[in-house]
């Protein structure tokens, strides 16, 4: 099993090669960073500096959506709020101010079929996973159910079916795929198949799924999201209760729990 | 000509710090979180995270929340304990060539004393600040700051028991901060730091419930600099011990506003998070303007504000 | 199905307000300064200025410096006094259809008392707001506002002498708001409001002097914002009068916080200077939220926290 | 003469035509807002909301430069923090929140010559003083000292020549015109003419030129400067004090002021 692992992290200016409409309200940027490039895993993040003054005055968190030739890294963020508009300014040559990678990613096995569950912008950091699964191809079979409110915020379905990944999607409205939860799409699955879950969406549906995998024995990994001061594991401000009762540091210990693990509410 | 390079070192009571910088507790962790950002050997010293007698698992979540150019937490003292501290923690902290001052928070006096024993009897740690003032903490904490007879028993209950130099944390939330100030100083503290967070809150409109689990939270951030500098002034103009300023320090001129206003010594906050270089360029910019105001060391720069 | 508009109107005592939104007092002029740029007859209420009984020259230059999210201010309570405001200020005020509320200060109760007297014999203003808070006038004006026991003397000794609804405006630089807010509630005062600025200062590190002439001032601003929601909320739990929020308001979604947290009426200030057409947004802001949260009044938003 | 007249002000969104880098560190802004173009008087400023979050907070107080077909207006501005900074990232089509135009401008007289002694940024609102009397024309002589540090920062002599206007120059460092302060020039000029004098820039400079008017018996006009908050007469921060030991406003009786009515220090 590859280890979730922590890589050596740095703070770094990063140079914009693309900051660009991909849909919806959907962005994609994508900066030259080989010092994060080269060491970055699947499920880890990065925190951004997206404005120049003190307002908004912390890092915004994102996962790492793509890597490409160990230099250039993607990341796909939906405009949510004052720091997500103040990102879509930044053009082309601008710099960024970034800290990463930060936290423990996904362990996956390469041997054991995966099922990737993505609701929403959950797809950005699966992107990831599937392009490494998919990269080091030691073939067991990997599928993706996906889930957006509509046609136009379902995202990546193209280019994960160019992976050869089968893709089977849901939206809200019915406007693509099925009409529905990506949950929906789950339930039947998990029948017919096995396969480890690995899991990133909106809380509710992540609830959902680590039930679906309790009820059926499967093991389901899920990438947790909370507000993040620093993202260093030092503000103590991100934590997140486990089913012990620990309450332990998204940023640090995750984001990505065994969702065993995870005291669920 | 060369010059010859000021003189960053400044002393509180019997500590001697390489430069005025310190991390302020709760938001530098243990050091070793920053570990891979910052020459940790290059601060001045390390506050670590309050400390309590047993581990403490904090307050529930939403602990933080953004506010207009500030923070608002409410980590309830999220703590290993003081003996995971010493086993777990201290190794590491030890073997940097700084200061580590342990930040300690008790539910009462007795708990202080305590603490203030435990902590003077291993190797490694270079003065403790006694947080007086933590607005989340519902009992004890927050009653002590508030009250200059209580800071002041607080104050002589550890001065008592800890071999170690004693610097007291003050909070905001008060009407006359130097009554506080004076109230400590007479009880044996070696210094004081200020300010600790001021309390705050935020709702979210949508749902109707506080952004924070806790309901308030301390605010901390470049919001809260204007008090906190006000508050370092008033103090350093009222007692003979060193103060320590702290609060929206984010840059190098911030620093430079609190030594000018009387600090000898500064801790920088929420800054390692916005920027977790933020401690190395305020050092390296406390010198280039010492240097570039012809100032021989930061002793003279203290308290050299022009009225 | 078409819905009927939501009734914004709210009472402050015996004042009625077509909806809670007044502007601040010393961030609006005497009304006629935004005249060219807000329609006044759609706001809640207007609050002057700070009122003295003899016209006050106010501090010397600078007087205001702008802080992270916020604005530090040392006026000096400058005013044109009682007499000149009513031959000269009152007049245009009173050919509004909205409420004046005349803000007042004195150096000793004498004075507050003759403010009220004389404000009560004219017509077109609707209430007194008591500024027991401003931390700008060095004799007065700061001792009503910290020490409970003052704060009811003054309150007391305009209860007798107006035959207005009184507002007493409280400062946040206190250990214990709640402490004042009854005191004063008890003296007889119709409805607090609060929060006045938090005492503040900034230096100007190449020159080394304060920002301001009078070296500290008063913060106000987003900046505050969390601190003055979290003492509404604090005073609005403890006290049965009316309760106006104000402190760092730029926006409906800041003035519905306040709204949630138990303020009955919101005072919108600094945003003023930022956004001269803020409070009109902020009351069509109010508005599309109850329209949208199925509210019928804005009564029934106030105070509905969910803890 | 013509009263430095108050024009009705407004708060408008205007469209940014051009934003241009001059020389130095000062851009000039060319934006389109007729209601403020049509009713502007030389000497008033504009209050420009220069970011889209809270830092920084306030306004920030411009003079106008030029105005041209009563549709645009122009603004020269130097970058000298976070405010002028942030204004620089404003794009040819972005929008930008004004109020204006406020204050009290200057009031001139076309029959008498004039004497403009500009020091630094001070070229900004002279300029469009010198605009509107030479484009009146009716014909009394004009002329302007102009002062910088160096040769780059001398701005709009071309232009100033081009409106026919007699222009002599001085830089601190003598790399343009001579060699010393535009009081310099100043001094020898009264002299052989006695001009009304127009006056804006650093508060030395408008001092100094204050007290040779004041020698000489000359009229005197200057434009002062103050940290303005609201720029609308309602915060008092601004004020400035007068002989007489009046604190007034700048935004509102000023910033055109007497030179004799103001008490320098
Ligand atoms: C580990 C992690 C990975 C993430 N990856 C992605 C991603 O790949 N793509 C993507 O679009 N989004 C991602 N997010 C969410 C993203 O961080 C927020 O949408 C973003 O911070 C919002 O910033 P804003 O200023 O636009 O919003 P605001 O106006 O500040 O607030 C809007 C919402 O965003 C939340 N938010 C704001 N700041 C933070 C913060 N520092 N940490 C967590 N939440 C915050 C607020 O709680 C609020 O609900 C991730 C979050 C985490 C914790
Ligand atoms: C009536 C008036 C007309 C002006 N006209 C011009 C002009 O045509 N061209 C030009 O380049 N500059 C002009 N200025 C100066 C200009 O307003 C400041 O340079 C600008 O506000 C600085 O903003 P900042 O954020 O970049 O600087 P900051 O980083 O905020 O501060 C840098 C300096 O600018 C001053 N400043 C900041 N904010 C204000 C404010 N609200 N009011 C006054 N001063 C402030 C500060 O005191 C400080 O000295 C004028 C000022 C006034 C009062
Ligand atoms: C997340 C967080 C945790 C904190 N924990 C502590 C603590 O344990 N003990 C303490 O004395 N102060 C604590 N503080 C207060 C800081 O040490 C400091 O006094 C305050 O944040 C103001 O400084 P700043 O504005 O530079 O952050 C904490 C602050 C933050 C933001
Ligand atoms: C420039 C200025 C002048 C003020 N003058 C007064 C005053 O005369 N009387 C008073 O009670 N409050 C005065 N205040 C305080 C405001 O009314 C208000 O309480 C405070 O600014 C906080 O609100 P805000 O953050 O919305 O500005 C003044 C504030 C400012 C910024
Ligand atoms: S965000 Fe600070 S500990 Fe996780
Ligand atoms: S800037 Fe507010 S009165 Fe002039």
């Amino acid at each position: 099993m590859v280890r979730g692992a922590r890589s050596k992290m740095d703070q770094v200016t990063a140079t914009v090669l693309e900051n660009r409409f991909v849909a919806s309200s959907v962005y994609r940027l994508r900066i030259e960073a080989p010092a994060i490039a080269r060491v970055v895993r699947p499920g880890q993040f990065l925190m951004l500096r997206v404005g120049q003054t003190l307002d908004p005055l912390l890092r915004r968190p994102f996962s790492i959506h793509a890597v490409h030739d160990s230099r250039t890294v993607d990341i796909l963020y939906r405009v949510v709020g004052k720091g997500t508009n103040l990102l879509t300014a930044i053009k082309k040559g601008g710099k960024l101010d970034i800290v990463g990678p930060l936290g423990r990613g996904f362990s996956w096995r390469e041997d054991l079929p995966s099922l990737f569950v993505a609701g929403g912008m959950g797809i950005a950091p699966l992107f990831f996973l599937a392009q490494i699964i998919t990269q080091n191809g030691t073939g067991a079979k990997t599928s993706v159910l996906i889930g957006a409110r509509n046609k136009i915020e379902l995202l990546c379905v193209k280019e994960l079916k160019a992976m050869g990944l089968q893709v089977e999607a849901a939206t809200e409205d019915g406007s693509a795929g099925k009409r529905g939860l990506v949950t929906d799409l789950l339930t039947r699955k998990i029948i017919t198949s096995r396969p480890v879950l690995y899991t990133c969406g909106p809380y509710p549906m992540l609830r959902a799924v680590a039930h679906l995998a309790r009820e059926h024995g499967l093991s389901c990994q899920v990438s947790l999201e909370s507000f993040m001061a620093c993202g260093l594991g030092a503000c103590l401000g991100c934590v997140a209760e486990m089913r012990n009762g620990d309450l332990v540091r998204v940023c640090k210990e995750g984001p990505v729990f065994d969702a065993y693990e995870v005291a669920w509410k | 000509m060369k010059k010859t390079r000021p003189d960053l070192s400044v002393r509180i009571g019997l500590l001697r710090l390489q430069n005025p910088v310190l991390t302020a507790s709760g938001t530098f962790g243990y050091g070793q979180e920053y570990a891979g950002l910052v020459d940790l050997n290059r601060l001045g010293g390390i506050i670590v995270k309050g400390l309590s007698l047993q581990p403490r698992p904090g307050n529930m979540p939403p602990r933080t929340v953004e506010t207009p150019c500030g923070l608002l937490n409410a980590i309830g003292l999220q703590n290993v304990g003081v003996e995971n501290f010493i086993a777990d923690k201290l190794p590491f902290l030890r073997n940097l060539s700084i200061p580590v001052i342990v930040n300690i928070l008790g539910q009462d006096i007795k708990e202080y004393r305590k603490l203030a024993e435990r902590l003077s009897s291993v190797e490694g740690i270079a003065a403790l600040e006694v947080n007086i003032s933590c607005p989340n903490v519902k009992a004890g904490g927050v009653v002590f700051g508030t009250d200059y007879k209580a800071a002041a028993r607080v104050t002589r209950a550890v001065r008592a028991a800890a071999e170690l130099p004693i610097i007291v944390k003050l909070s905001p939330n008060v009407t006359d901060i130097v009554n506080i100030a004076r109230a400590v100083e007479e009880a044996g503290a070696d210094a004081v730091s200020l300010i600790n967070t001021l309390t705050g809150m935020a709702i979210d409109v949508e749902t109707r419930r506080p952004k924070l689990h806790n309901v308030t939270g301390g605010l901390s951030g470049p919001a809260i600099k204007p008090v906190a500098l006000r508050m370092v002034w008033q103090v350093a103009g009222a007692v003979k011990i060193p103060v320590i300023g702290c609060g929206g320090i984010m840059t190098a001129a911030d620093a430079l506003e609190f030594l000018i206003a009387g600090a000898c010594a500064v801790q920088v906050g929420t800054a390692n998070f916005v920027n977790p270089r933020a401690t190395m360029e305020i050092i390296s910019g406390i010198e280039e303007y010492l240097v570039r105001h012809n100032f021989k060391d930061v002793k003279s720069l203290v308290g050299s504000l022009i009225l």
